[in-house]
């Protein structure tokens, strides 16, 4: 039966090619996916099948987690240094009776809207309006919620020009200094720095299909293999589903799913999630902020702690 | 006399077996071979050298100025007056269970005599105390595992907690790929330590050496009070050639220097090797606050 | 009923000679001519409209949209539903001694029957109270010298007194030429009042009208905590004909438009005037933590 | 007299313009600058003379004080966003026996360095190294200097499109609540936001030959008159002199300078100051923190101060 399902899945990712070259085989795919379905209820996920779901076209965006959790959302732009970076969606709105600054990697939803939002991949404009919000939430006492959904950050001239390495170092200081609490959901893909800048959260928690990882599945083969083919070999022996960071101590919390998570299926996962935001922002939020910031480095701190060898000097 | 007794147990150089410039590129993973023997090349103007008179040079090509790669224990060398190496020997570790990692971390042990890619303890620099921590790019590719993050980040705790100005000399191809997101953590892990540093007062000056690149430069490199660089040296988050890959077109020769990052500003000067400990020690002296 | 009583002592509108919108240009200082009478053309598409109707439409031009300039009292008409003025009459001033300066002042004032550029109180905008400052376009300019400099500064340190978060509409063609030096000290002046307000955890919102220029930009207009525009607004530190000079080439058509300020990054927000009282009232709520 | 000094004025004005084309007239020049010389003894200097003197060719610039003022200067670059702008000159370094950071706007020596300095006409990138070196200073509570000699703010697309009037506010807001002691010397030209971004400081001084305004007596006359040859005439309205600043109570002292003010001249200018630099920071800095940003407050605060009329409700 694994054999089978890996048939489909192989059928289903040609299909879908050509799909996307304008080919309509919805039919043919819709059939696979069904069968396919069918056939998981009694074999669990490997890490590919969740890489898949991570990065399902289907799979909620950002803006559409904002649209059904957040109400009277008020969108802010810009660094104030050098521009808005659409890849990087920004405000303040009501989670419940609380008002958050909610931060939100936006992959967005259509071709044109996707490379407008640069597959989520954020310029150096990002990191740093995203800075500018968690400042202002701080000085307004606002809790933080940070959406994660990147492949990583973007491999172009003009975000080296302007210091991608800087602005992913200068986010990573602020959040460790912010003296407000910071939950962080890793919605669909959680790449390299570009996820990390978002991350260095008092929570962090992962959707059930959403992956988490040093960077993508292809750039480690290509790194260590010289093969981006071996991608999907990479994403079993890289651990970077939600299960995995779970059993790391490094999520706290992972979000089950519906069984075909799209659009019509997230208001269930959101009011599944509402009140533990709130509640979760409330009881960091009650800690003096000494205690905040010190949790938040302990947490941290324990991550690949490595002891020295007894019986040294 | 180099390393002088303190209050931390002293070490000598070891005897490696690496010579003592380092080539380009890691040998393993890039196929490229380590010149055998007494002599070495230039990789800028390809001028070979004895050696032995590198080593009266620093390290530096006298017919180009090139500022070739220099292991961690013979930068401490040319840096300090005194160091006192905090001596520890740190577990080994393969959170993964990633094949084949002990065995490869082994066989750089076994090249390197160094037991991982950065060597921290406390520095007197013209009779200025500090901490200074230097990684080694010779060490698989200078890349940051969890041991390099552990090591890093109680060196900043130490700094912070003896109230001692913080030197981490960079060289680092990036994080460590077979320790995955543990890898990536030690950014954050590192981070948060600098922070807290920071927040009590403590000056941090970050030397970027050839290579400076990936999750190093995306935290700590870029996390300094000061930065300062070798000339020419490399210094990204993305790889050049995945840029070009992605852009479609080849970049130009500065790209990614200091020079470039200097002119873009994001390094606070460009000091060459033979300047670097004076350079440090006047930075030094003047947050010390005693001429 | 705009005007409700408060604490404070209420205003009632003007009987002002000023047209319901304003011209593109000082008239004065440009040579143009305000059009007289029952007529109003749009300075975008050239369309020509009853004063009456632009008054139903919030003073916005409804073949194209544009955000034709409003008066100070005529603006707080719309954003507000209380509205308590300071009532202050602030001495005339001449720090220079400028030859001229005083009966150029006095003519402002006849016309306008306003003091200066700028009118400050208390607000209650959808039944959050605040501090607002609305500055004229139409008096001077909208030029910021001592008066004006002086009333958003006691503006501000009311708002930092009676905790209320700040909102001032910005609109100026920059310092007041005839005073000089003590118009470049405005800036500095009101800048410490802000800065002294933020410290305190004030929310400050400043909005941008036509035009937003010169040291009005250089200071309280891109210090707020939250900067949101309206839709056309020119908004810029130097003069777009001094760039060209400086530059020898034309600028482009949006060039220092608040759809382009938004693309760099320093407008969060660009909100139509019929939107600005929500939008406001939404921010103040959102800041009050009260739904 | 003062008609033979105008006629002299003006010959040297074009002789200088020769000499600026390469033609040699320097002997014509000099006789006529030693007439001039012998002339202004017994006359005081109107504005335009002193416009004339802050902008000399000849006069000092900040690299040329700090070189003589500052022993051990370490410079420091970059804004870590964008550039380095060659403008603005900051580092540290010490005066006398104490660490001060210093700031000095750069005018540049010489045709190829004036270019590359841009003529002390800073971009954003320079306000914002500006910014990010006070902030250091304040991290680690040493007193800034700051040496002002700018002609205004630069009229670039550029600066612009970075956000130049963004910049200076943010300069002024930073230094607004800097809590350390902040010097300023105006060496030169104070032109406009340009100036005042450098100078909400405890002190401001001026050496006796600058100018301080709101633009440059051409832009005032433009603006006012459309007529930027009436640049003379603006000036004595205008009420720029170290003299007239002082009068108004924005200036806490005027430096004296020697007759030919040049770098040979400028180190007996440095030992007349360098002292009172020392003492005057030291000063400041005892006091308590609230203490110094209170004094600073007032001191600006009383700036075109107005009251209301009495007998209003
Ligand atoms: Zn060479
Ligand atoms: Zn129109």
């Amino acid at each position: 039966m694994k054999e089978k399902m890996k048939r489909l899945e192989r059928e289903l990712k040609r299909l879908e090619a050509l799909q996307a070259d304008g080919i309509d085989v919805s039919e043919a795919i819709d059939k696979r996916k069904l069968e396919l379905k069918a056939l998981k209820v009694d074999f669990p996920m490997d890490a590919w099948d969740r890489v898949i779901k991570a990065r399902d076209a289907k799979r909620p965006v950002a803006s559409q987690y904002i649209e059904s959790l957040v109400e009277g959302f008020m969108e802010f732009h810009g660094d104030r240094r050098f521009g808005d970076d659409p890849a990087l969606i920004g405000g303040v709105g009501w989670i419940g009776d609380t008002a958050f600054t909610i931060l939100g990697q936006e992959k967005g939803v259509g071709t044109k809207e996707r490379v407008k939002r640069n597959f989520g991949m954020l310029n150096p404009e990002g990191y740093r309006k995203a800075q500018r919000l968690m400042k202002q939430a701080e000085k307004f006492q606002r809790p933080i919620l940070c959406l994660v959904d990147t492949p990583g950050a973007f491999c172009g001239l003009g975000a080296e020009e302007r210091g991608q390495g800087q602005a992913i170092a200068e986010s990573l200081t602020i959040m460790a200094g912010l003296e407000v609490p910071v939950i962080t959901i890793v919605i669909g893909e959680g790449g390299s720095g570009g996820a990390l800048a978002m991350s260095v959260s008092d929570e962090v928690w992962m959707m059930e299909n959403s992956i988490y990882s040093i960077l993508s599945p292809e750039g480690f083969a290509s790194i260590l293999w010289k093969d981006s083919s071996k991608a999907q070999e990479a994403s079993e022996v890289m651990k970077i589903t939600a299960q995995d960071l779970e059993s790391f101590g490094m999520v706290d919390r992972v979000v089950k799913e519906p069984e075909e998570f799209s659009i019509e299926t997230l208001p269930s996962v959101i009011e599944s999630i509402r009140e533990m935001i709130v509640e979760t922002a409330a009881a960091y939020q009650a800690l003096p902020v000494e205690a905040l910031l010190k949790k938040r480095y302990e947490k941290f701190r324990a991550m690949g702690k490595v002891s020295e060898k007894e019986g040294m000097e | 006399m180099l390393f002088k007794k303190r209050t931390y147990a002293t070490i000598q150089l070891p005897k490696t077996k690496e010579p003592f410039v380092q080539t380009e590129a890691d040998p393993i993973s890039r196929g490229e071979v380590i010149p055998e023997g007494d002599f070495h090349k230039c990789p800028n103007c390809g001028e070979i050298f004895y050696a032995e008179i590198l080593k009266t040079t620093e390290g530096v090509c006298q017919k180009c100025g090139q500022h070739l790669r220099l292991g961690a224990r013979e930068r401490i060398a040319q840096i300090t007056d005194v160091f006192d190496e905090f001596h520890m020997r740190m577990e080994e570790t393969n959170p993964l269970d990633f094949p084949g990692y002990e065995k490869k971390l082994a066989s750089y042990r076994e090249r390197s005599q160094e037991e991982e890619g950065v060597i921290t303890g406390v520095a007197e620099i013209a009779e200025q105390r500090c901490i200074l921590a230097v990684m080694d790019a010779g060490f698989m590719m200078g890349s940051m595992g969890s041991v390099v993050g552990e090591k890093i980040t109680l060196a900043v705790e130490r700094a912070k907690a003896e109230d001692l100005p913080l030197i981490i000399f960079c060289a680092s191809g990036g994080a460590r790929m077979q320790e995955g997101i543990y890898s990536l953590m030690q950014m954050a892990k590192i981070s948060l330590a600098i922070e807290a540093f920071s927040k009590a007062g403590g000056l941090y000056i970050s030397v970027l050496t050839d290579p400076t690149t990936g999750g190093v430069t995306a935290s700590f490199a870029m996390q300094g009070d000061l930065i300062v660089a070798e000339p020419g040296t490399l210094i990204g988050f993305a790889g050049r050639r995945v840029i070009e890959q992605t852009i479609r077109q080849i970049l130009p020769e500065g790209f990614q220097r200091a020079e470039f990052l200097l002119e873009k500003g994001f390094v606070d000067r460009i000091v060459p090797r033979n300047e670097m400990k004076e350079t440090l020690s006047g930075i030094l002296r003047l947050h010390g606050g005693i001429r």
